[in-house]
């Protein structure tokens, strides 16, 4: 068996399409226990905002039938002290970078991006945008092509152009196709997908929600087939030239390598391993074991030529 | 007891059952479970995969170590709380658990020879009792307390009886020992044994009553605290708890790999209202008027 | 245990809140082997059409984790042969029939109603707005507001005052509120929700989409989050004025009667079974009788106490 | 053979897995099921609920029932084809698994006594062996054909000696019997037993097959099909399929509780193309170029 299982992502190109998702993964060091993170295709390291964040509060989260929620409220130490300890342990380690940002209007994207455009080590950035505007009454700016697009090119224009900029979307959009097309034309090198569905649980004990901060991120298995869909949809929207090619990401309860063929062969270019890795720390490079196994057994020789494959089935079938 | 002992490096192994016998309301479980033994102290958690596959529950259960057994078994005590308990209690010999650990830093230990108070609330005592072998190696006084809402609640009194110098029980419905709390008879048990250090694992509100006992009677308390976990080993950020730190400053720490055991005067007991948190006002990142709170 | 399970929705009182799903339980006849149909608060039929219907060709289901797709297509006799068999046999045997009706344009919308207007023995009309609209490149009605309320506002013409009409929502939306907000103000006595999430499996044999219509719709325990969370959503939006309050149906991964409190609380005033009847025949039942117990054990005599609850508790909390 | 036989009533049971054995390739459960026996007659299948408790796997199991055995017991062969089937195959004496059953249209008789040949491919076979004796004790001469890729996919070829006047094998691979597929094996059985009803068993591609063989020899066929299905009990149309009526009409029908058994010359086999189905065009209610199909 020796498929070849690099991947390029706008011009990068990894050794294999494994990636960690963004909050699942902090910043590598507890799983470079169980593995060695520089083996990855990349870890994706947890949101990171301007100043140092306390989170909210617990409980944080909620297991659900085969998912869980969270809301954990992008608790981190901000990104000075991101660089000068979580990055430079990243690469100290031989790891990529996938670096994701958050923040709660454009000049704080903007600020973060300027902070790592000169940073060594660094991959990818990947812009959370399914985070509250605080402008525009708390509506995630995934949710509105025009917030979208704003952050997208605003984090472009102070990155250097050879630094991918991955738009990371959210599914609880009515039409994915279009904050796609919005989020590509601003300048997204990239698209990651999908970020958490918004859930709610009852804790009925306490007869409350269960989670501190009442509604949370759904993720995990659960909404696998949530997340082929979104990558289904934005890549045949590519291919129908409705907006220009560009890799997709795929995340969304990816737990063996079956599953992630299933987001590969519906168009994704590389794929992350979230929630999953609570249940199994080896899970991304399980993940990657797994998925070479499933390419082989099914004559690919090449990972690339596996990606969108399912489209190309369907155009040839009778 | 010098800081707080280094995070334990857990290690991802598929465990077999060896044994699964009823103790009390509790099951004793033994699991074959090769290369957590080595590096496990008291006061060390594994972290255990549930269900079968595919199990609808992705999220890890956590359980102190209750003691370590020849060739790399690790023994846990379950209570049957819900359908990822239900599904361990259930297991028999020869069935497979996954198994991560030894997690999280474990109960600091003295020095030199210390007289010392172990609380027990529940399945909480499960920890206590290898805890009191290694005090006792190092020529420490042991008592221990143990408490629960009624008898079969209460777990290991043969044990402290045992390895004790005294041994106390409480139920809350007095159907065994002194009815009541713990901290009901603390202060006599501190006062009678001298006692420096208190060490406690049980439900929250015992942890902090325990504390304010402790703290009282001028001893230090060293609290095993149990949060609501996702993965146990560092990555999600769920089981954070507000804790001083040694710089004086509040932050929100992962109790998994920072805890379980935090001291317990260092612990924001102020921070629970009803089940839900609170982020206090002076940890480090707290919420601003201005700043909102992402996803 | 007493617990007075009765409900009203929208004027009409049923003696408990369960229901069937739609298309979850066909027209009744064959739960009705498992138990007495008539002792379910109200049975939901299959989404019923102008002409009959083969509905999609096969593989028209995947099983997904806690979940499931499926893409039948609206297969149905159409709503004359219906009328005379189905919501027949339900009179006969003293079931109440909620009857949902679905329509590629309003047009086929309102024949449906006006044909169901003086039948006997249909206690309401829910209207499945989460199908294609023929005029609107194939949109779903529901997710867009002008649409779903020229449907609700259509059919409410037609039909008699005292019976209700529930519209029935899909969670696939950037804001569920406005939708609901849109319904109700074009007339609907209630909302039900939610309808299925739009989602994808790829038969890693073939190496194509699993369901021959491609997409299909995400149901089960999986989606139950996304479920609490809208109904969560519009309760709070009706108890803050931003729409009127009118009863909420819920659906949505309800499995066990603490999963059905989980929507109550959150504020449905009904609750359907949809897919786990198909893991367990006799779940509507079942999940009567749990919800009752789990009231009971919780202090409420009266189920309608329970209906948003939470939200009474959050509002209480310190 | 007057018509169909009328669909079962099925009852859901907690049923008690009482055995467990390997069978070449296969494993043989005895479900103690008090309930379903009644009213059982070959070509019956059973619906099993898999999975632990909250199983993730929702959907229901279909297993054409075997045998009866005494004191409502049931009998299935099973194939370890996925998650579903591997928890079933896996299940231990004592265990607990939920069934639905019998549900479906059994295998119509014939009314007087008529040559039979019985065709299994695989675990298809599993039903046929009591239908053969149901069919001996009507007097009924019966041949048996089995077939699969490979010896260890052959079930139950000594019941076929045992209770048939022929058993004849084919194994794709040659590694068993006649090398080939039942089909080629079929016109001489039907010849030489001067079949008139065949009644067959299997992969979708292999009863067509044989329904063309017994069409060409003037038998009917009678076929038991196997669709993807969700609920087994008639209410989810996950597992429909294009079959003329006695009407000479093509309906989308259930084959859950109109199926599992049809007349093969009434099925529209051409309506299949690499496993996506297709709704002939004359279908009732087929969709036409200004009919949309909904969700
Ligand atoms: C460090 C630590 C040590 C523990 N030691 C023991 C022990 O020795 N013996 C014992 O019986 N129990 C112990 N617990 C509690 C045990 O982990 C929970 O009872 C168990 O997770 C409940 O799972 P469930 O599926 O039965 O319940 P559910 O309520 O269905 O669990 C749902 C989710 O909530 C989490 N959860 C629920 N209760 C707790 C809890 N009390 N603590 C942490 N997570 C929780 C689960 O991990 C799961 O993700 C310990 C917990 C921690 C954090
Ligand atoms: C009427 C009938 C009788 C059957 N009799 C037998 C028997 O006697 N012995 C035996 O081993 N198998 C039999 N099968 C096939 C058996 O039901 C499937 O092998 C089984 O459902 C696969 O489940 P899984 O979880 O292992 O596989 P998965 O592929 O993971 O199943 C996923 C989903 O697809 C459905 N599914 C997958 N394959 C089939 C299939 N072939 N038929 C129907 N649904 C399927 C399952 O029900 C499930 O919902 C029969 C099927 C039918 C319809
Ligand atoms: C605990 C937790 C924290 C997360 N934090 C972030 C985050 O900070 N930024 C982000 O873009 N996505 C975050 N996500 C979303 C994941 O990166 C991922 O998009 C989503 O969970 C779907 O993938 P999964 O099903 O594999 O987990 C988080 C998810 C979880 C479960
Ligand atoms: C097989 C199947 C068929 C369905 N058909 C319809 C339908 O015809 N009309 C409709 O409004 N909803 C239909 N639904 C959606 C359900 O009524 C319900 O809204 C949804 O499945 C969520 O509930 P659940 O998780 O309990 O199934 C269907 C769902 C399934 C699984
Ligand atoms: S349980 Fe995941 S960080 Fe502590
Ligand atoms: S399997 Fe559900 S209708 Fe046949």
């Amino acid at each position: 068996m020796s498929v070849d299982l690099r991947t390029d992502i706008a011009g990068v190109t990894l050794p294999n399409p494994l990636m960690t998702a963004s909050g699942c993964a902090a910043a590598g060091r507890e799983l470079h226990q169980f593995f060695d993170v520089a083996d990855l295709g990349a870890i994706v390291t947890k949101s990171v905002m301007r100043g140092a964040r306390s989170g909210r509060p617990t409980p944080r989260m909620a297991e659900t039938p085969s998912g869980m929620l969270n809301s954990i409220g992008l608790q981190g130490p901000g990104i000075d002290d991101f660089i000068e300890h979580d990055l430079a342990w990243l690469r100290s380690v031989g790891a990529r970078s996938v670096v994701s940002i958050a923040g709660g209007d454009v000049d704080e994207f903007v600020e973060l991006a300027t902070r790592l455009a000169d940073e060594p080590g660094v991959t990818a950035v990947e812009v959370n945008i399914s985070c509250p505007n605080v402008a525009n009454r708390g509506l995630v700016f995934a949710c509105d092509p025009r917030s979208a697009s704003a952050v997208v090119s605003a984090v472009r224009a102070v990155l250097p152009p050879h630094l991918p900029l991955l738009a990371k979307l959210s599914p609880d959009v009515t039409d994915i196709v279009e904050i796609a097309a919005a989020c590509v034309a601003a300048g997204a090198d990239g698209l990651t997908m999908i970020n958490t569905l918004l859930g709610m649980v009852i804790d009925l004990d306490r007869m409350r929600p269960q989670l501190a901060g009442l509604t949370g991120g759904l993720s995990g298995p659960a909404i696998r087939p949530v997340a082929v869909r979104c990558i289904w949809q934005v890549h045949a929207a590519m291919r129908a030239g409705i907006l220009p090619h560009r890799p997709i990401v795929g995340a969304g309860g990816v737990r063996t390598g079956r599953d992630a063929l299933e987001l590969v062969l519906a168009g994704a270019s590389a794929v992350q391993v979230g929630t999953v890795a609570f249940n199994d720390p080896n899970a991304p490079m399980r993940v990657r074991d797994e998925l070479a196994g499933e390419l082989d057994a099914r004559g690919f020789t090449r990972f690339t030529d596996a990606v969108g494959h399912a489209h190309r089935v369907l155009a040839d079938a009778p | 007891m010098s800081g707080a002992p280094a995070a334990a490096r857990p290690v991802q192994v598929r465990g077999t059952v060896l044994a699964n016998h009823p103790v009390g309301g509790y099951r004793h479980l033994t699991l074959a479970a090769s290369g957590i033994a080595q590096g496990a102290r008291p006061g060390h958690f594994v972290a255990l995969a549930v269900g079968d596959d595919p199990s609808s529950m992705l999220l890890r259960r956590s359980f102190s170590i209750h003691r370590l057994g020849a060739d790399d078994t690790v023994q846990i005590i379950v209570a049957d709380a819900g359908p990822g308990t239900h599904w361990l209690t259930t297991r028999r010999p020869g069935d497979v658990v996954d198994v991560v650990g030894p997690v999280g830093r474990p109960f600091p230990l003295p020095d030199e020879p210390t007289s010392c108070t172990l609380v027990g609330g529940g399945y909480g005592s499960a920890p206590l009792f290898w805890l009191a072998d290694v005090l006792r190696e190092r020529g420490c006084r042991v008592d221990i307390v143990l408490g629960a809402a009624t008898a079969g609640r209460l777990f290991g009194v043969d044990q402290a009886q045992a390895v004790a110098e005294s041994a106390t029980v409480t139920t809350d419905d007095g159907s065994l020992g002194t009815a009541g709390r713990v901290t009901d008879v603390l202060p006599e048990v501190l006062t009678r044994g001298g006692t420096g250090v208190v060490y406690a694992c049980g439900p929250m509100a015992m942890l902090r009553a325990v504390t304010d006992v402790a703290t009282a009677h001028g001893a230090v308390a060293q609290v095993a605290v149990e949060e609501s976990m996702a993965c146990g080993i560092g990555i999600c950020m769920t089981c954070v708890m507000p804790v001083v730190g040694e710089d004086g400053v509040t932050r929100m720490v992962r109790s998994c790999v920072e805890g379980p055991v935090f001291r317990g005067d260092r612990v924001r007991w102020d921070s629970w209202q009803d089940g839900v948190g609170r982020v206090p006002d002076d940890a480090v990142g707290a919420p601003t008027p201005t700043t909102g709170v992402g996803r």
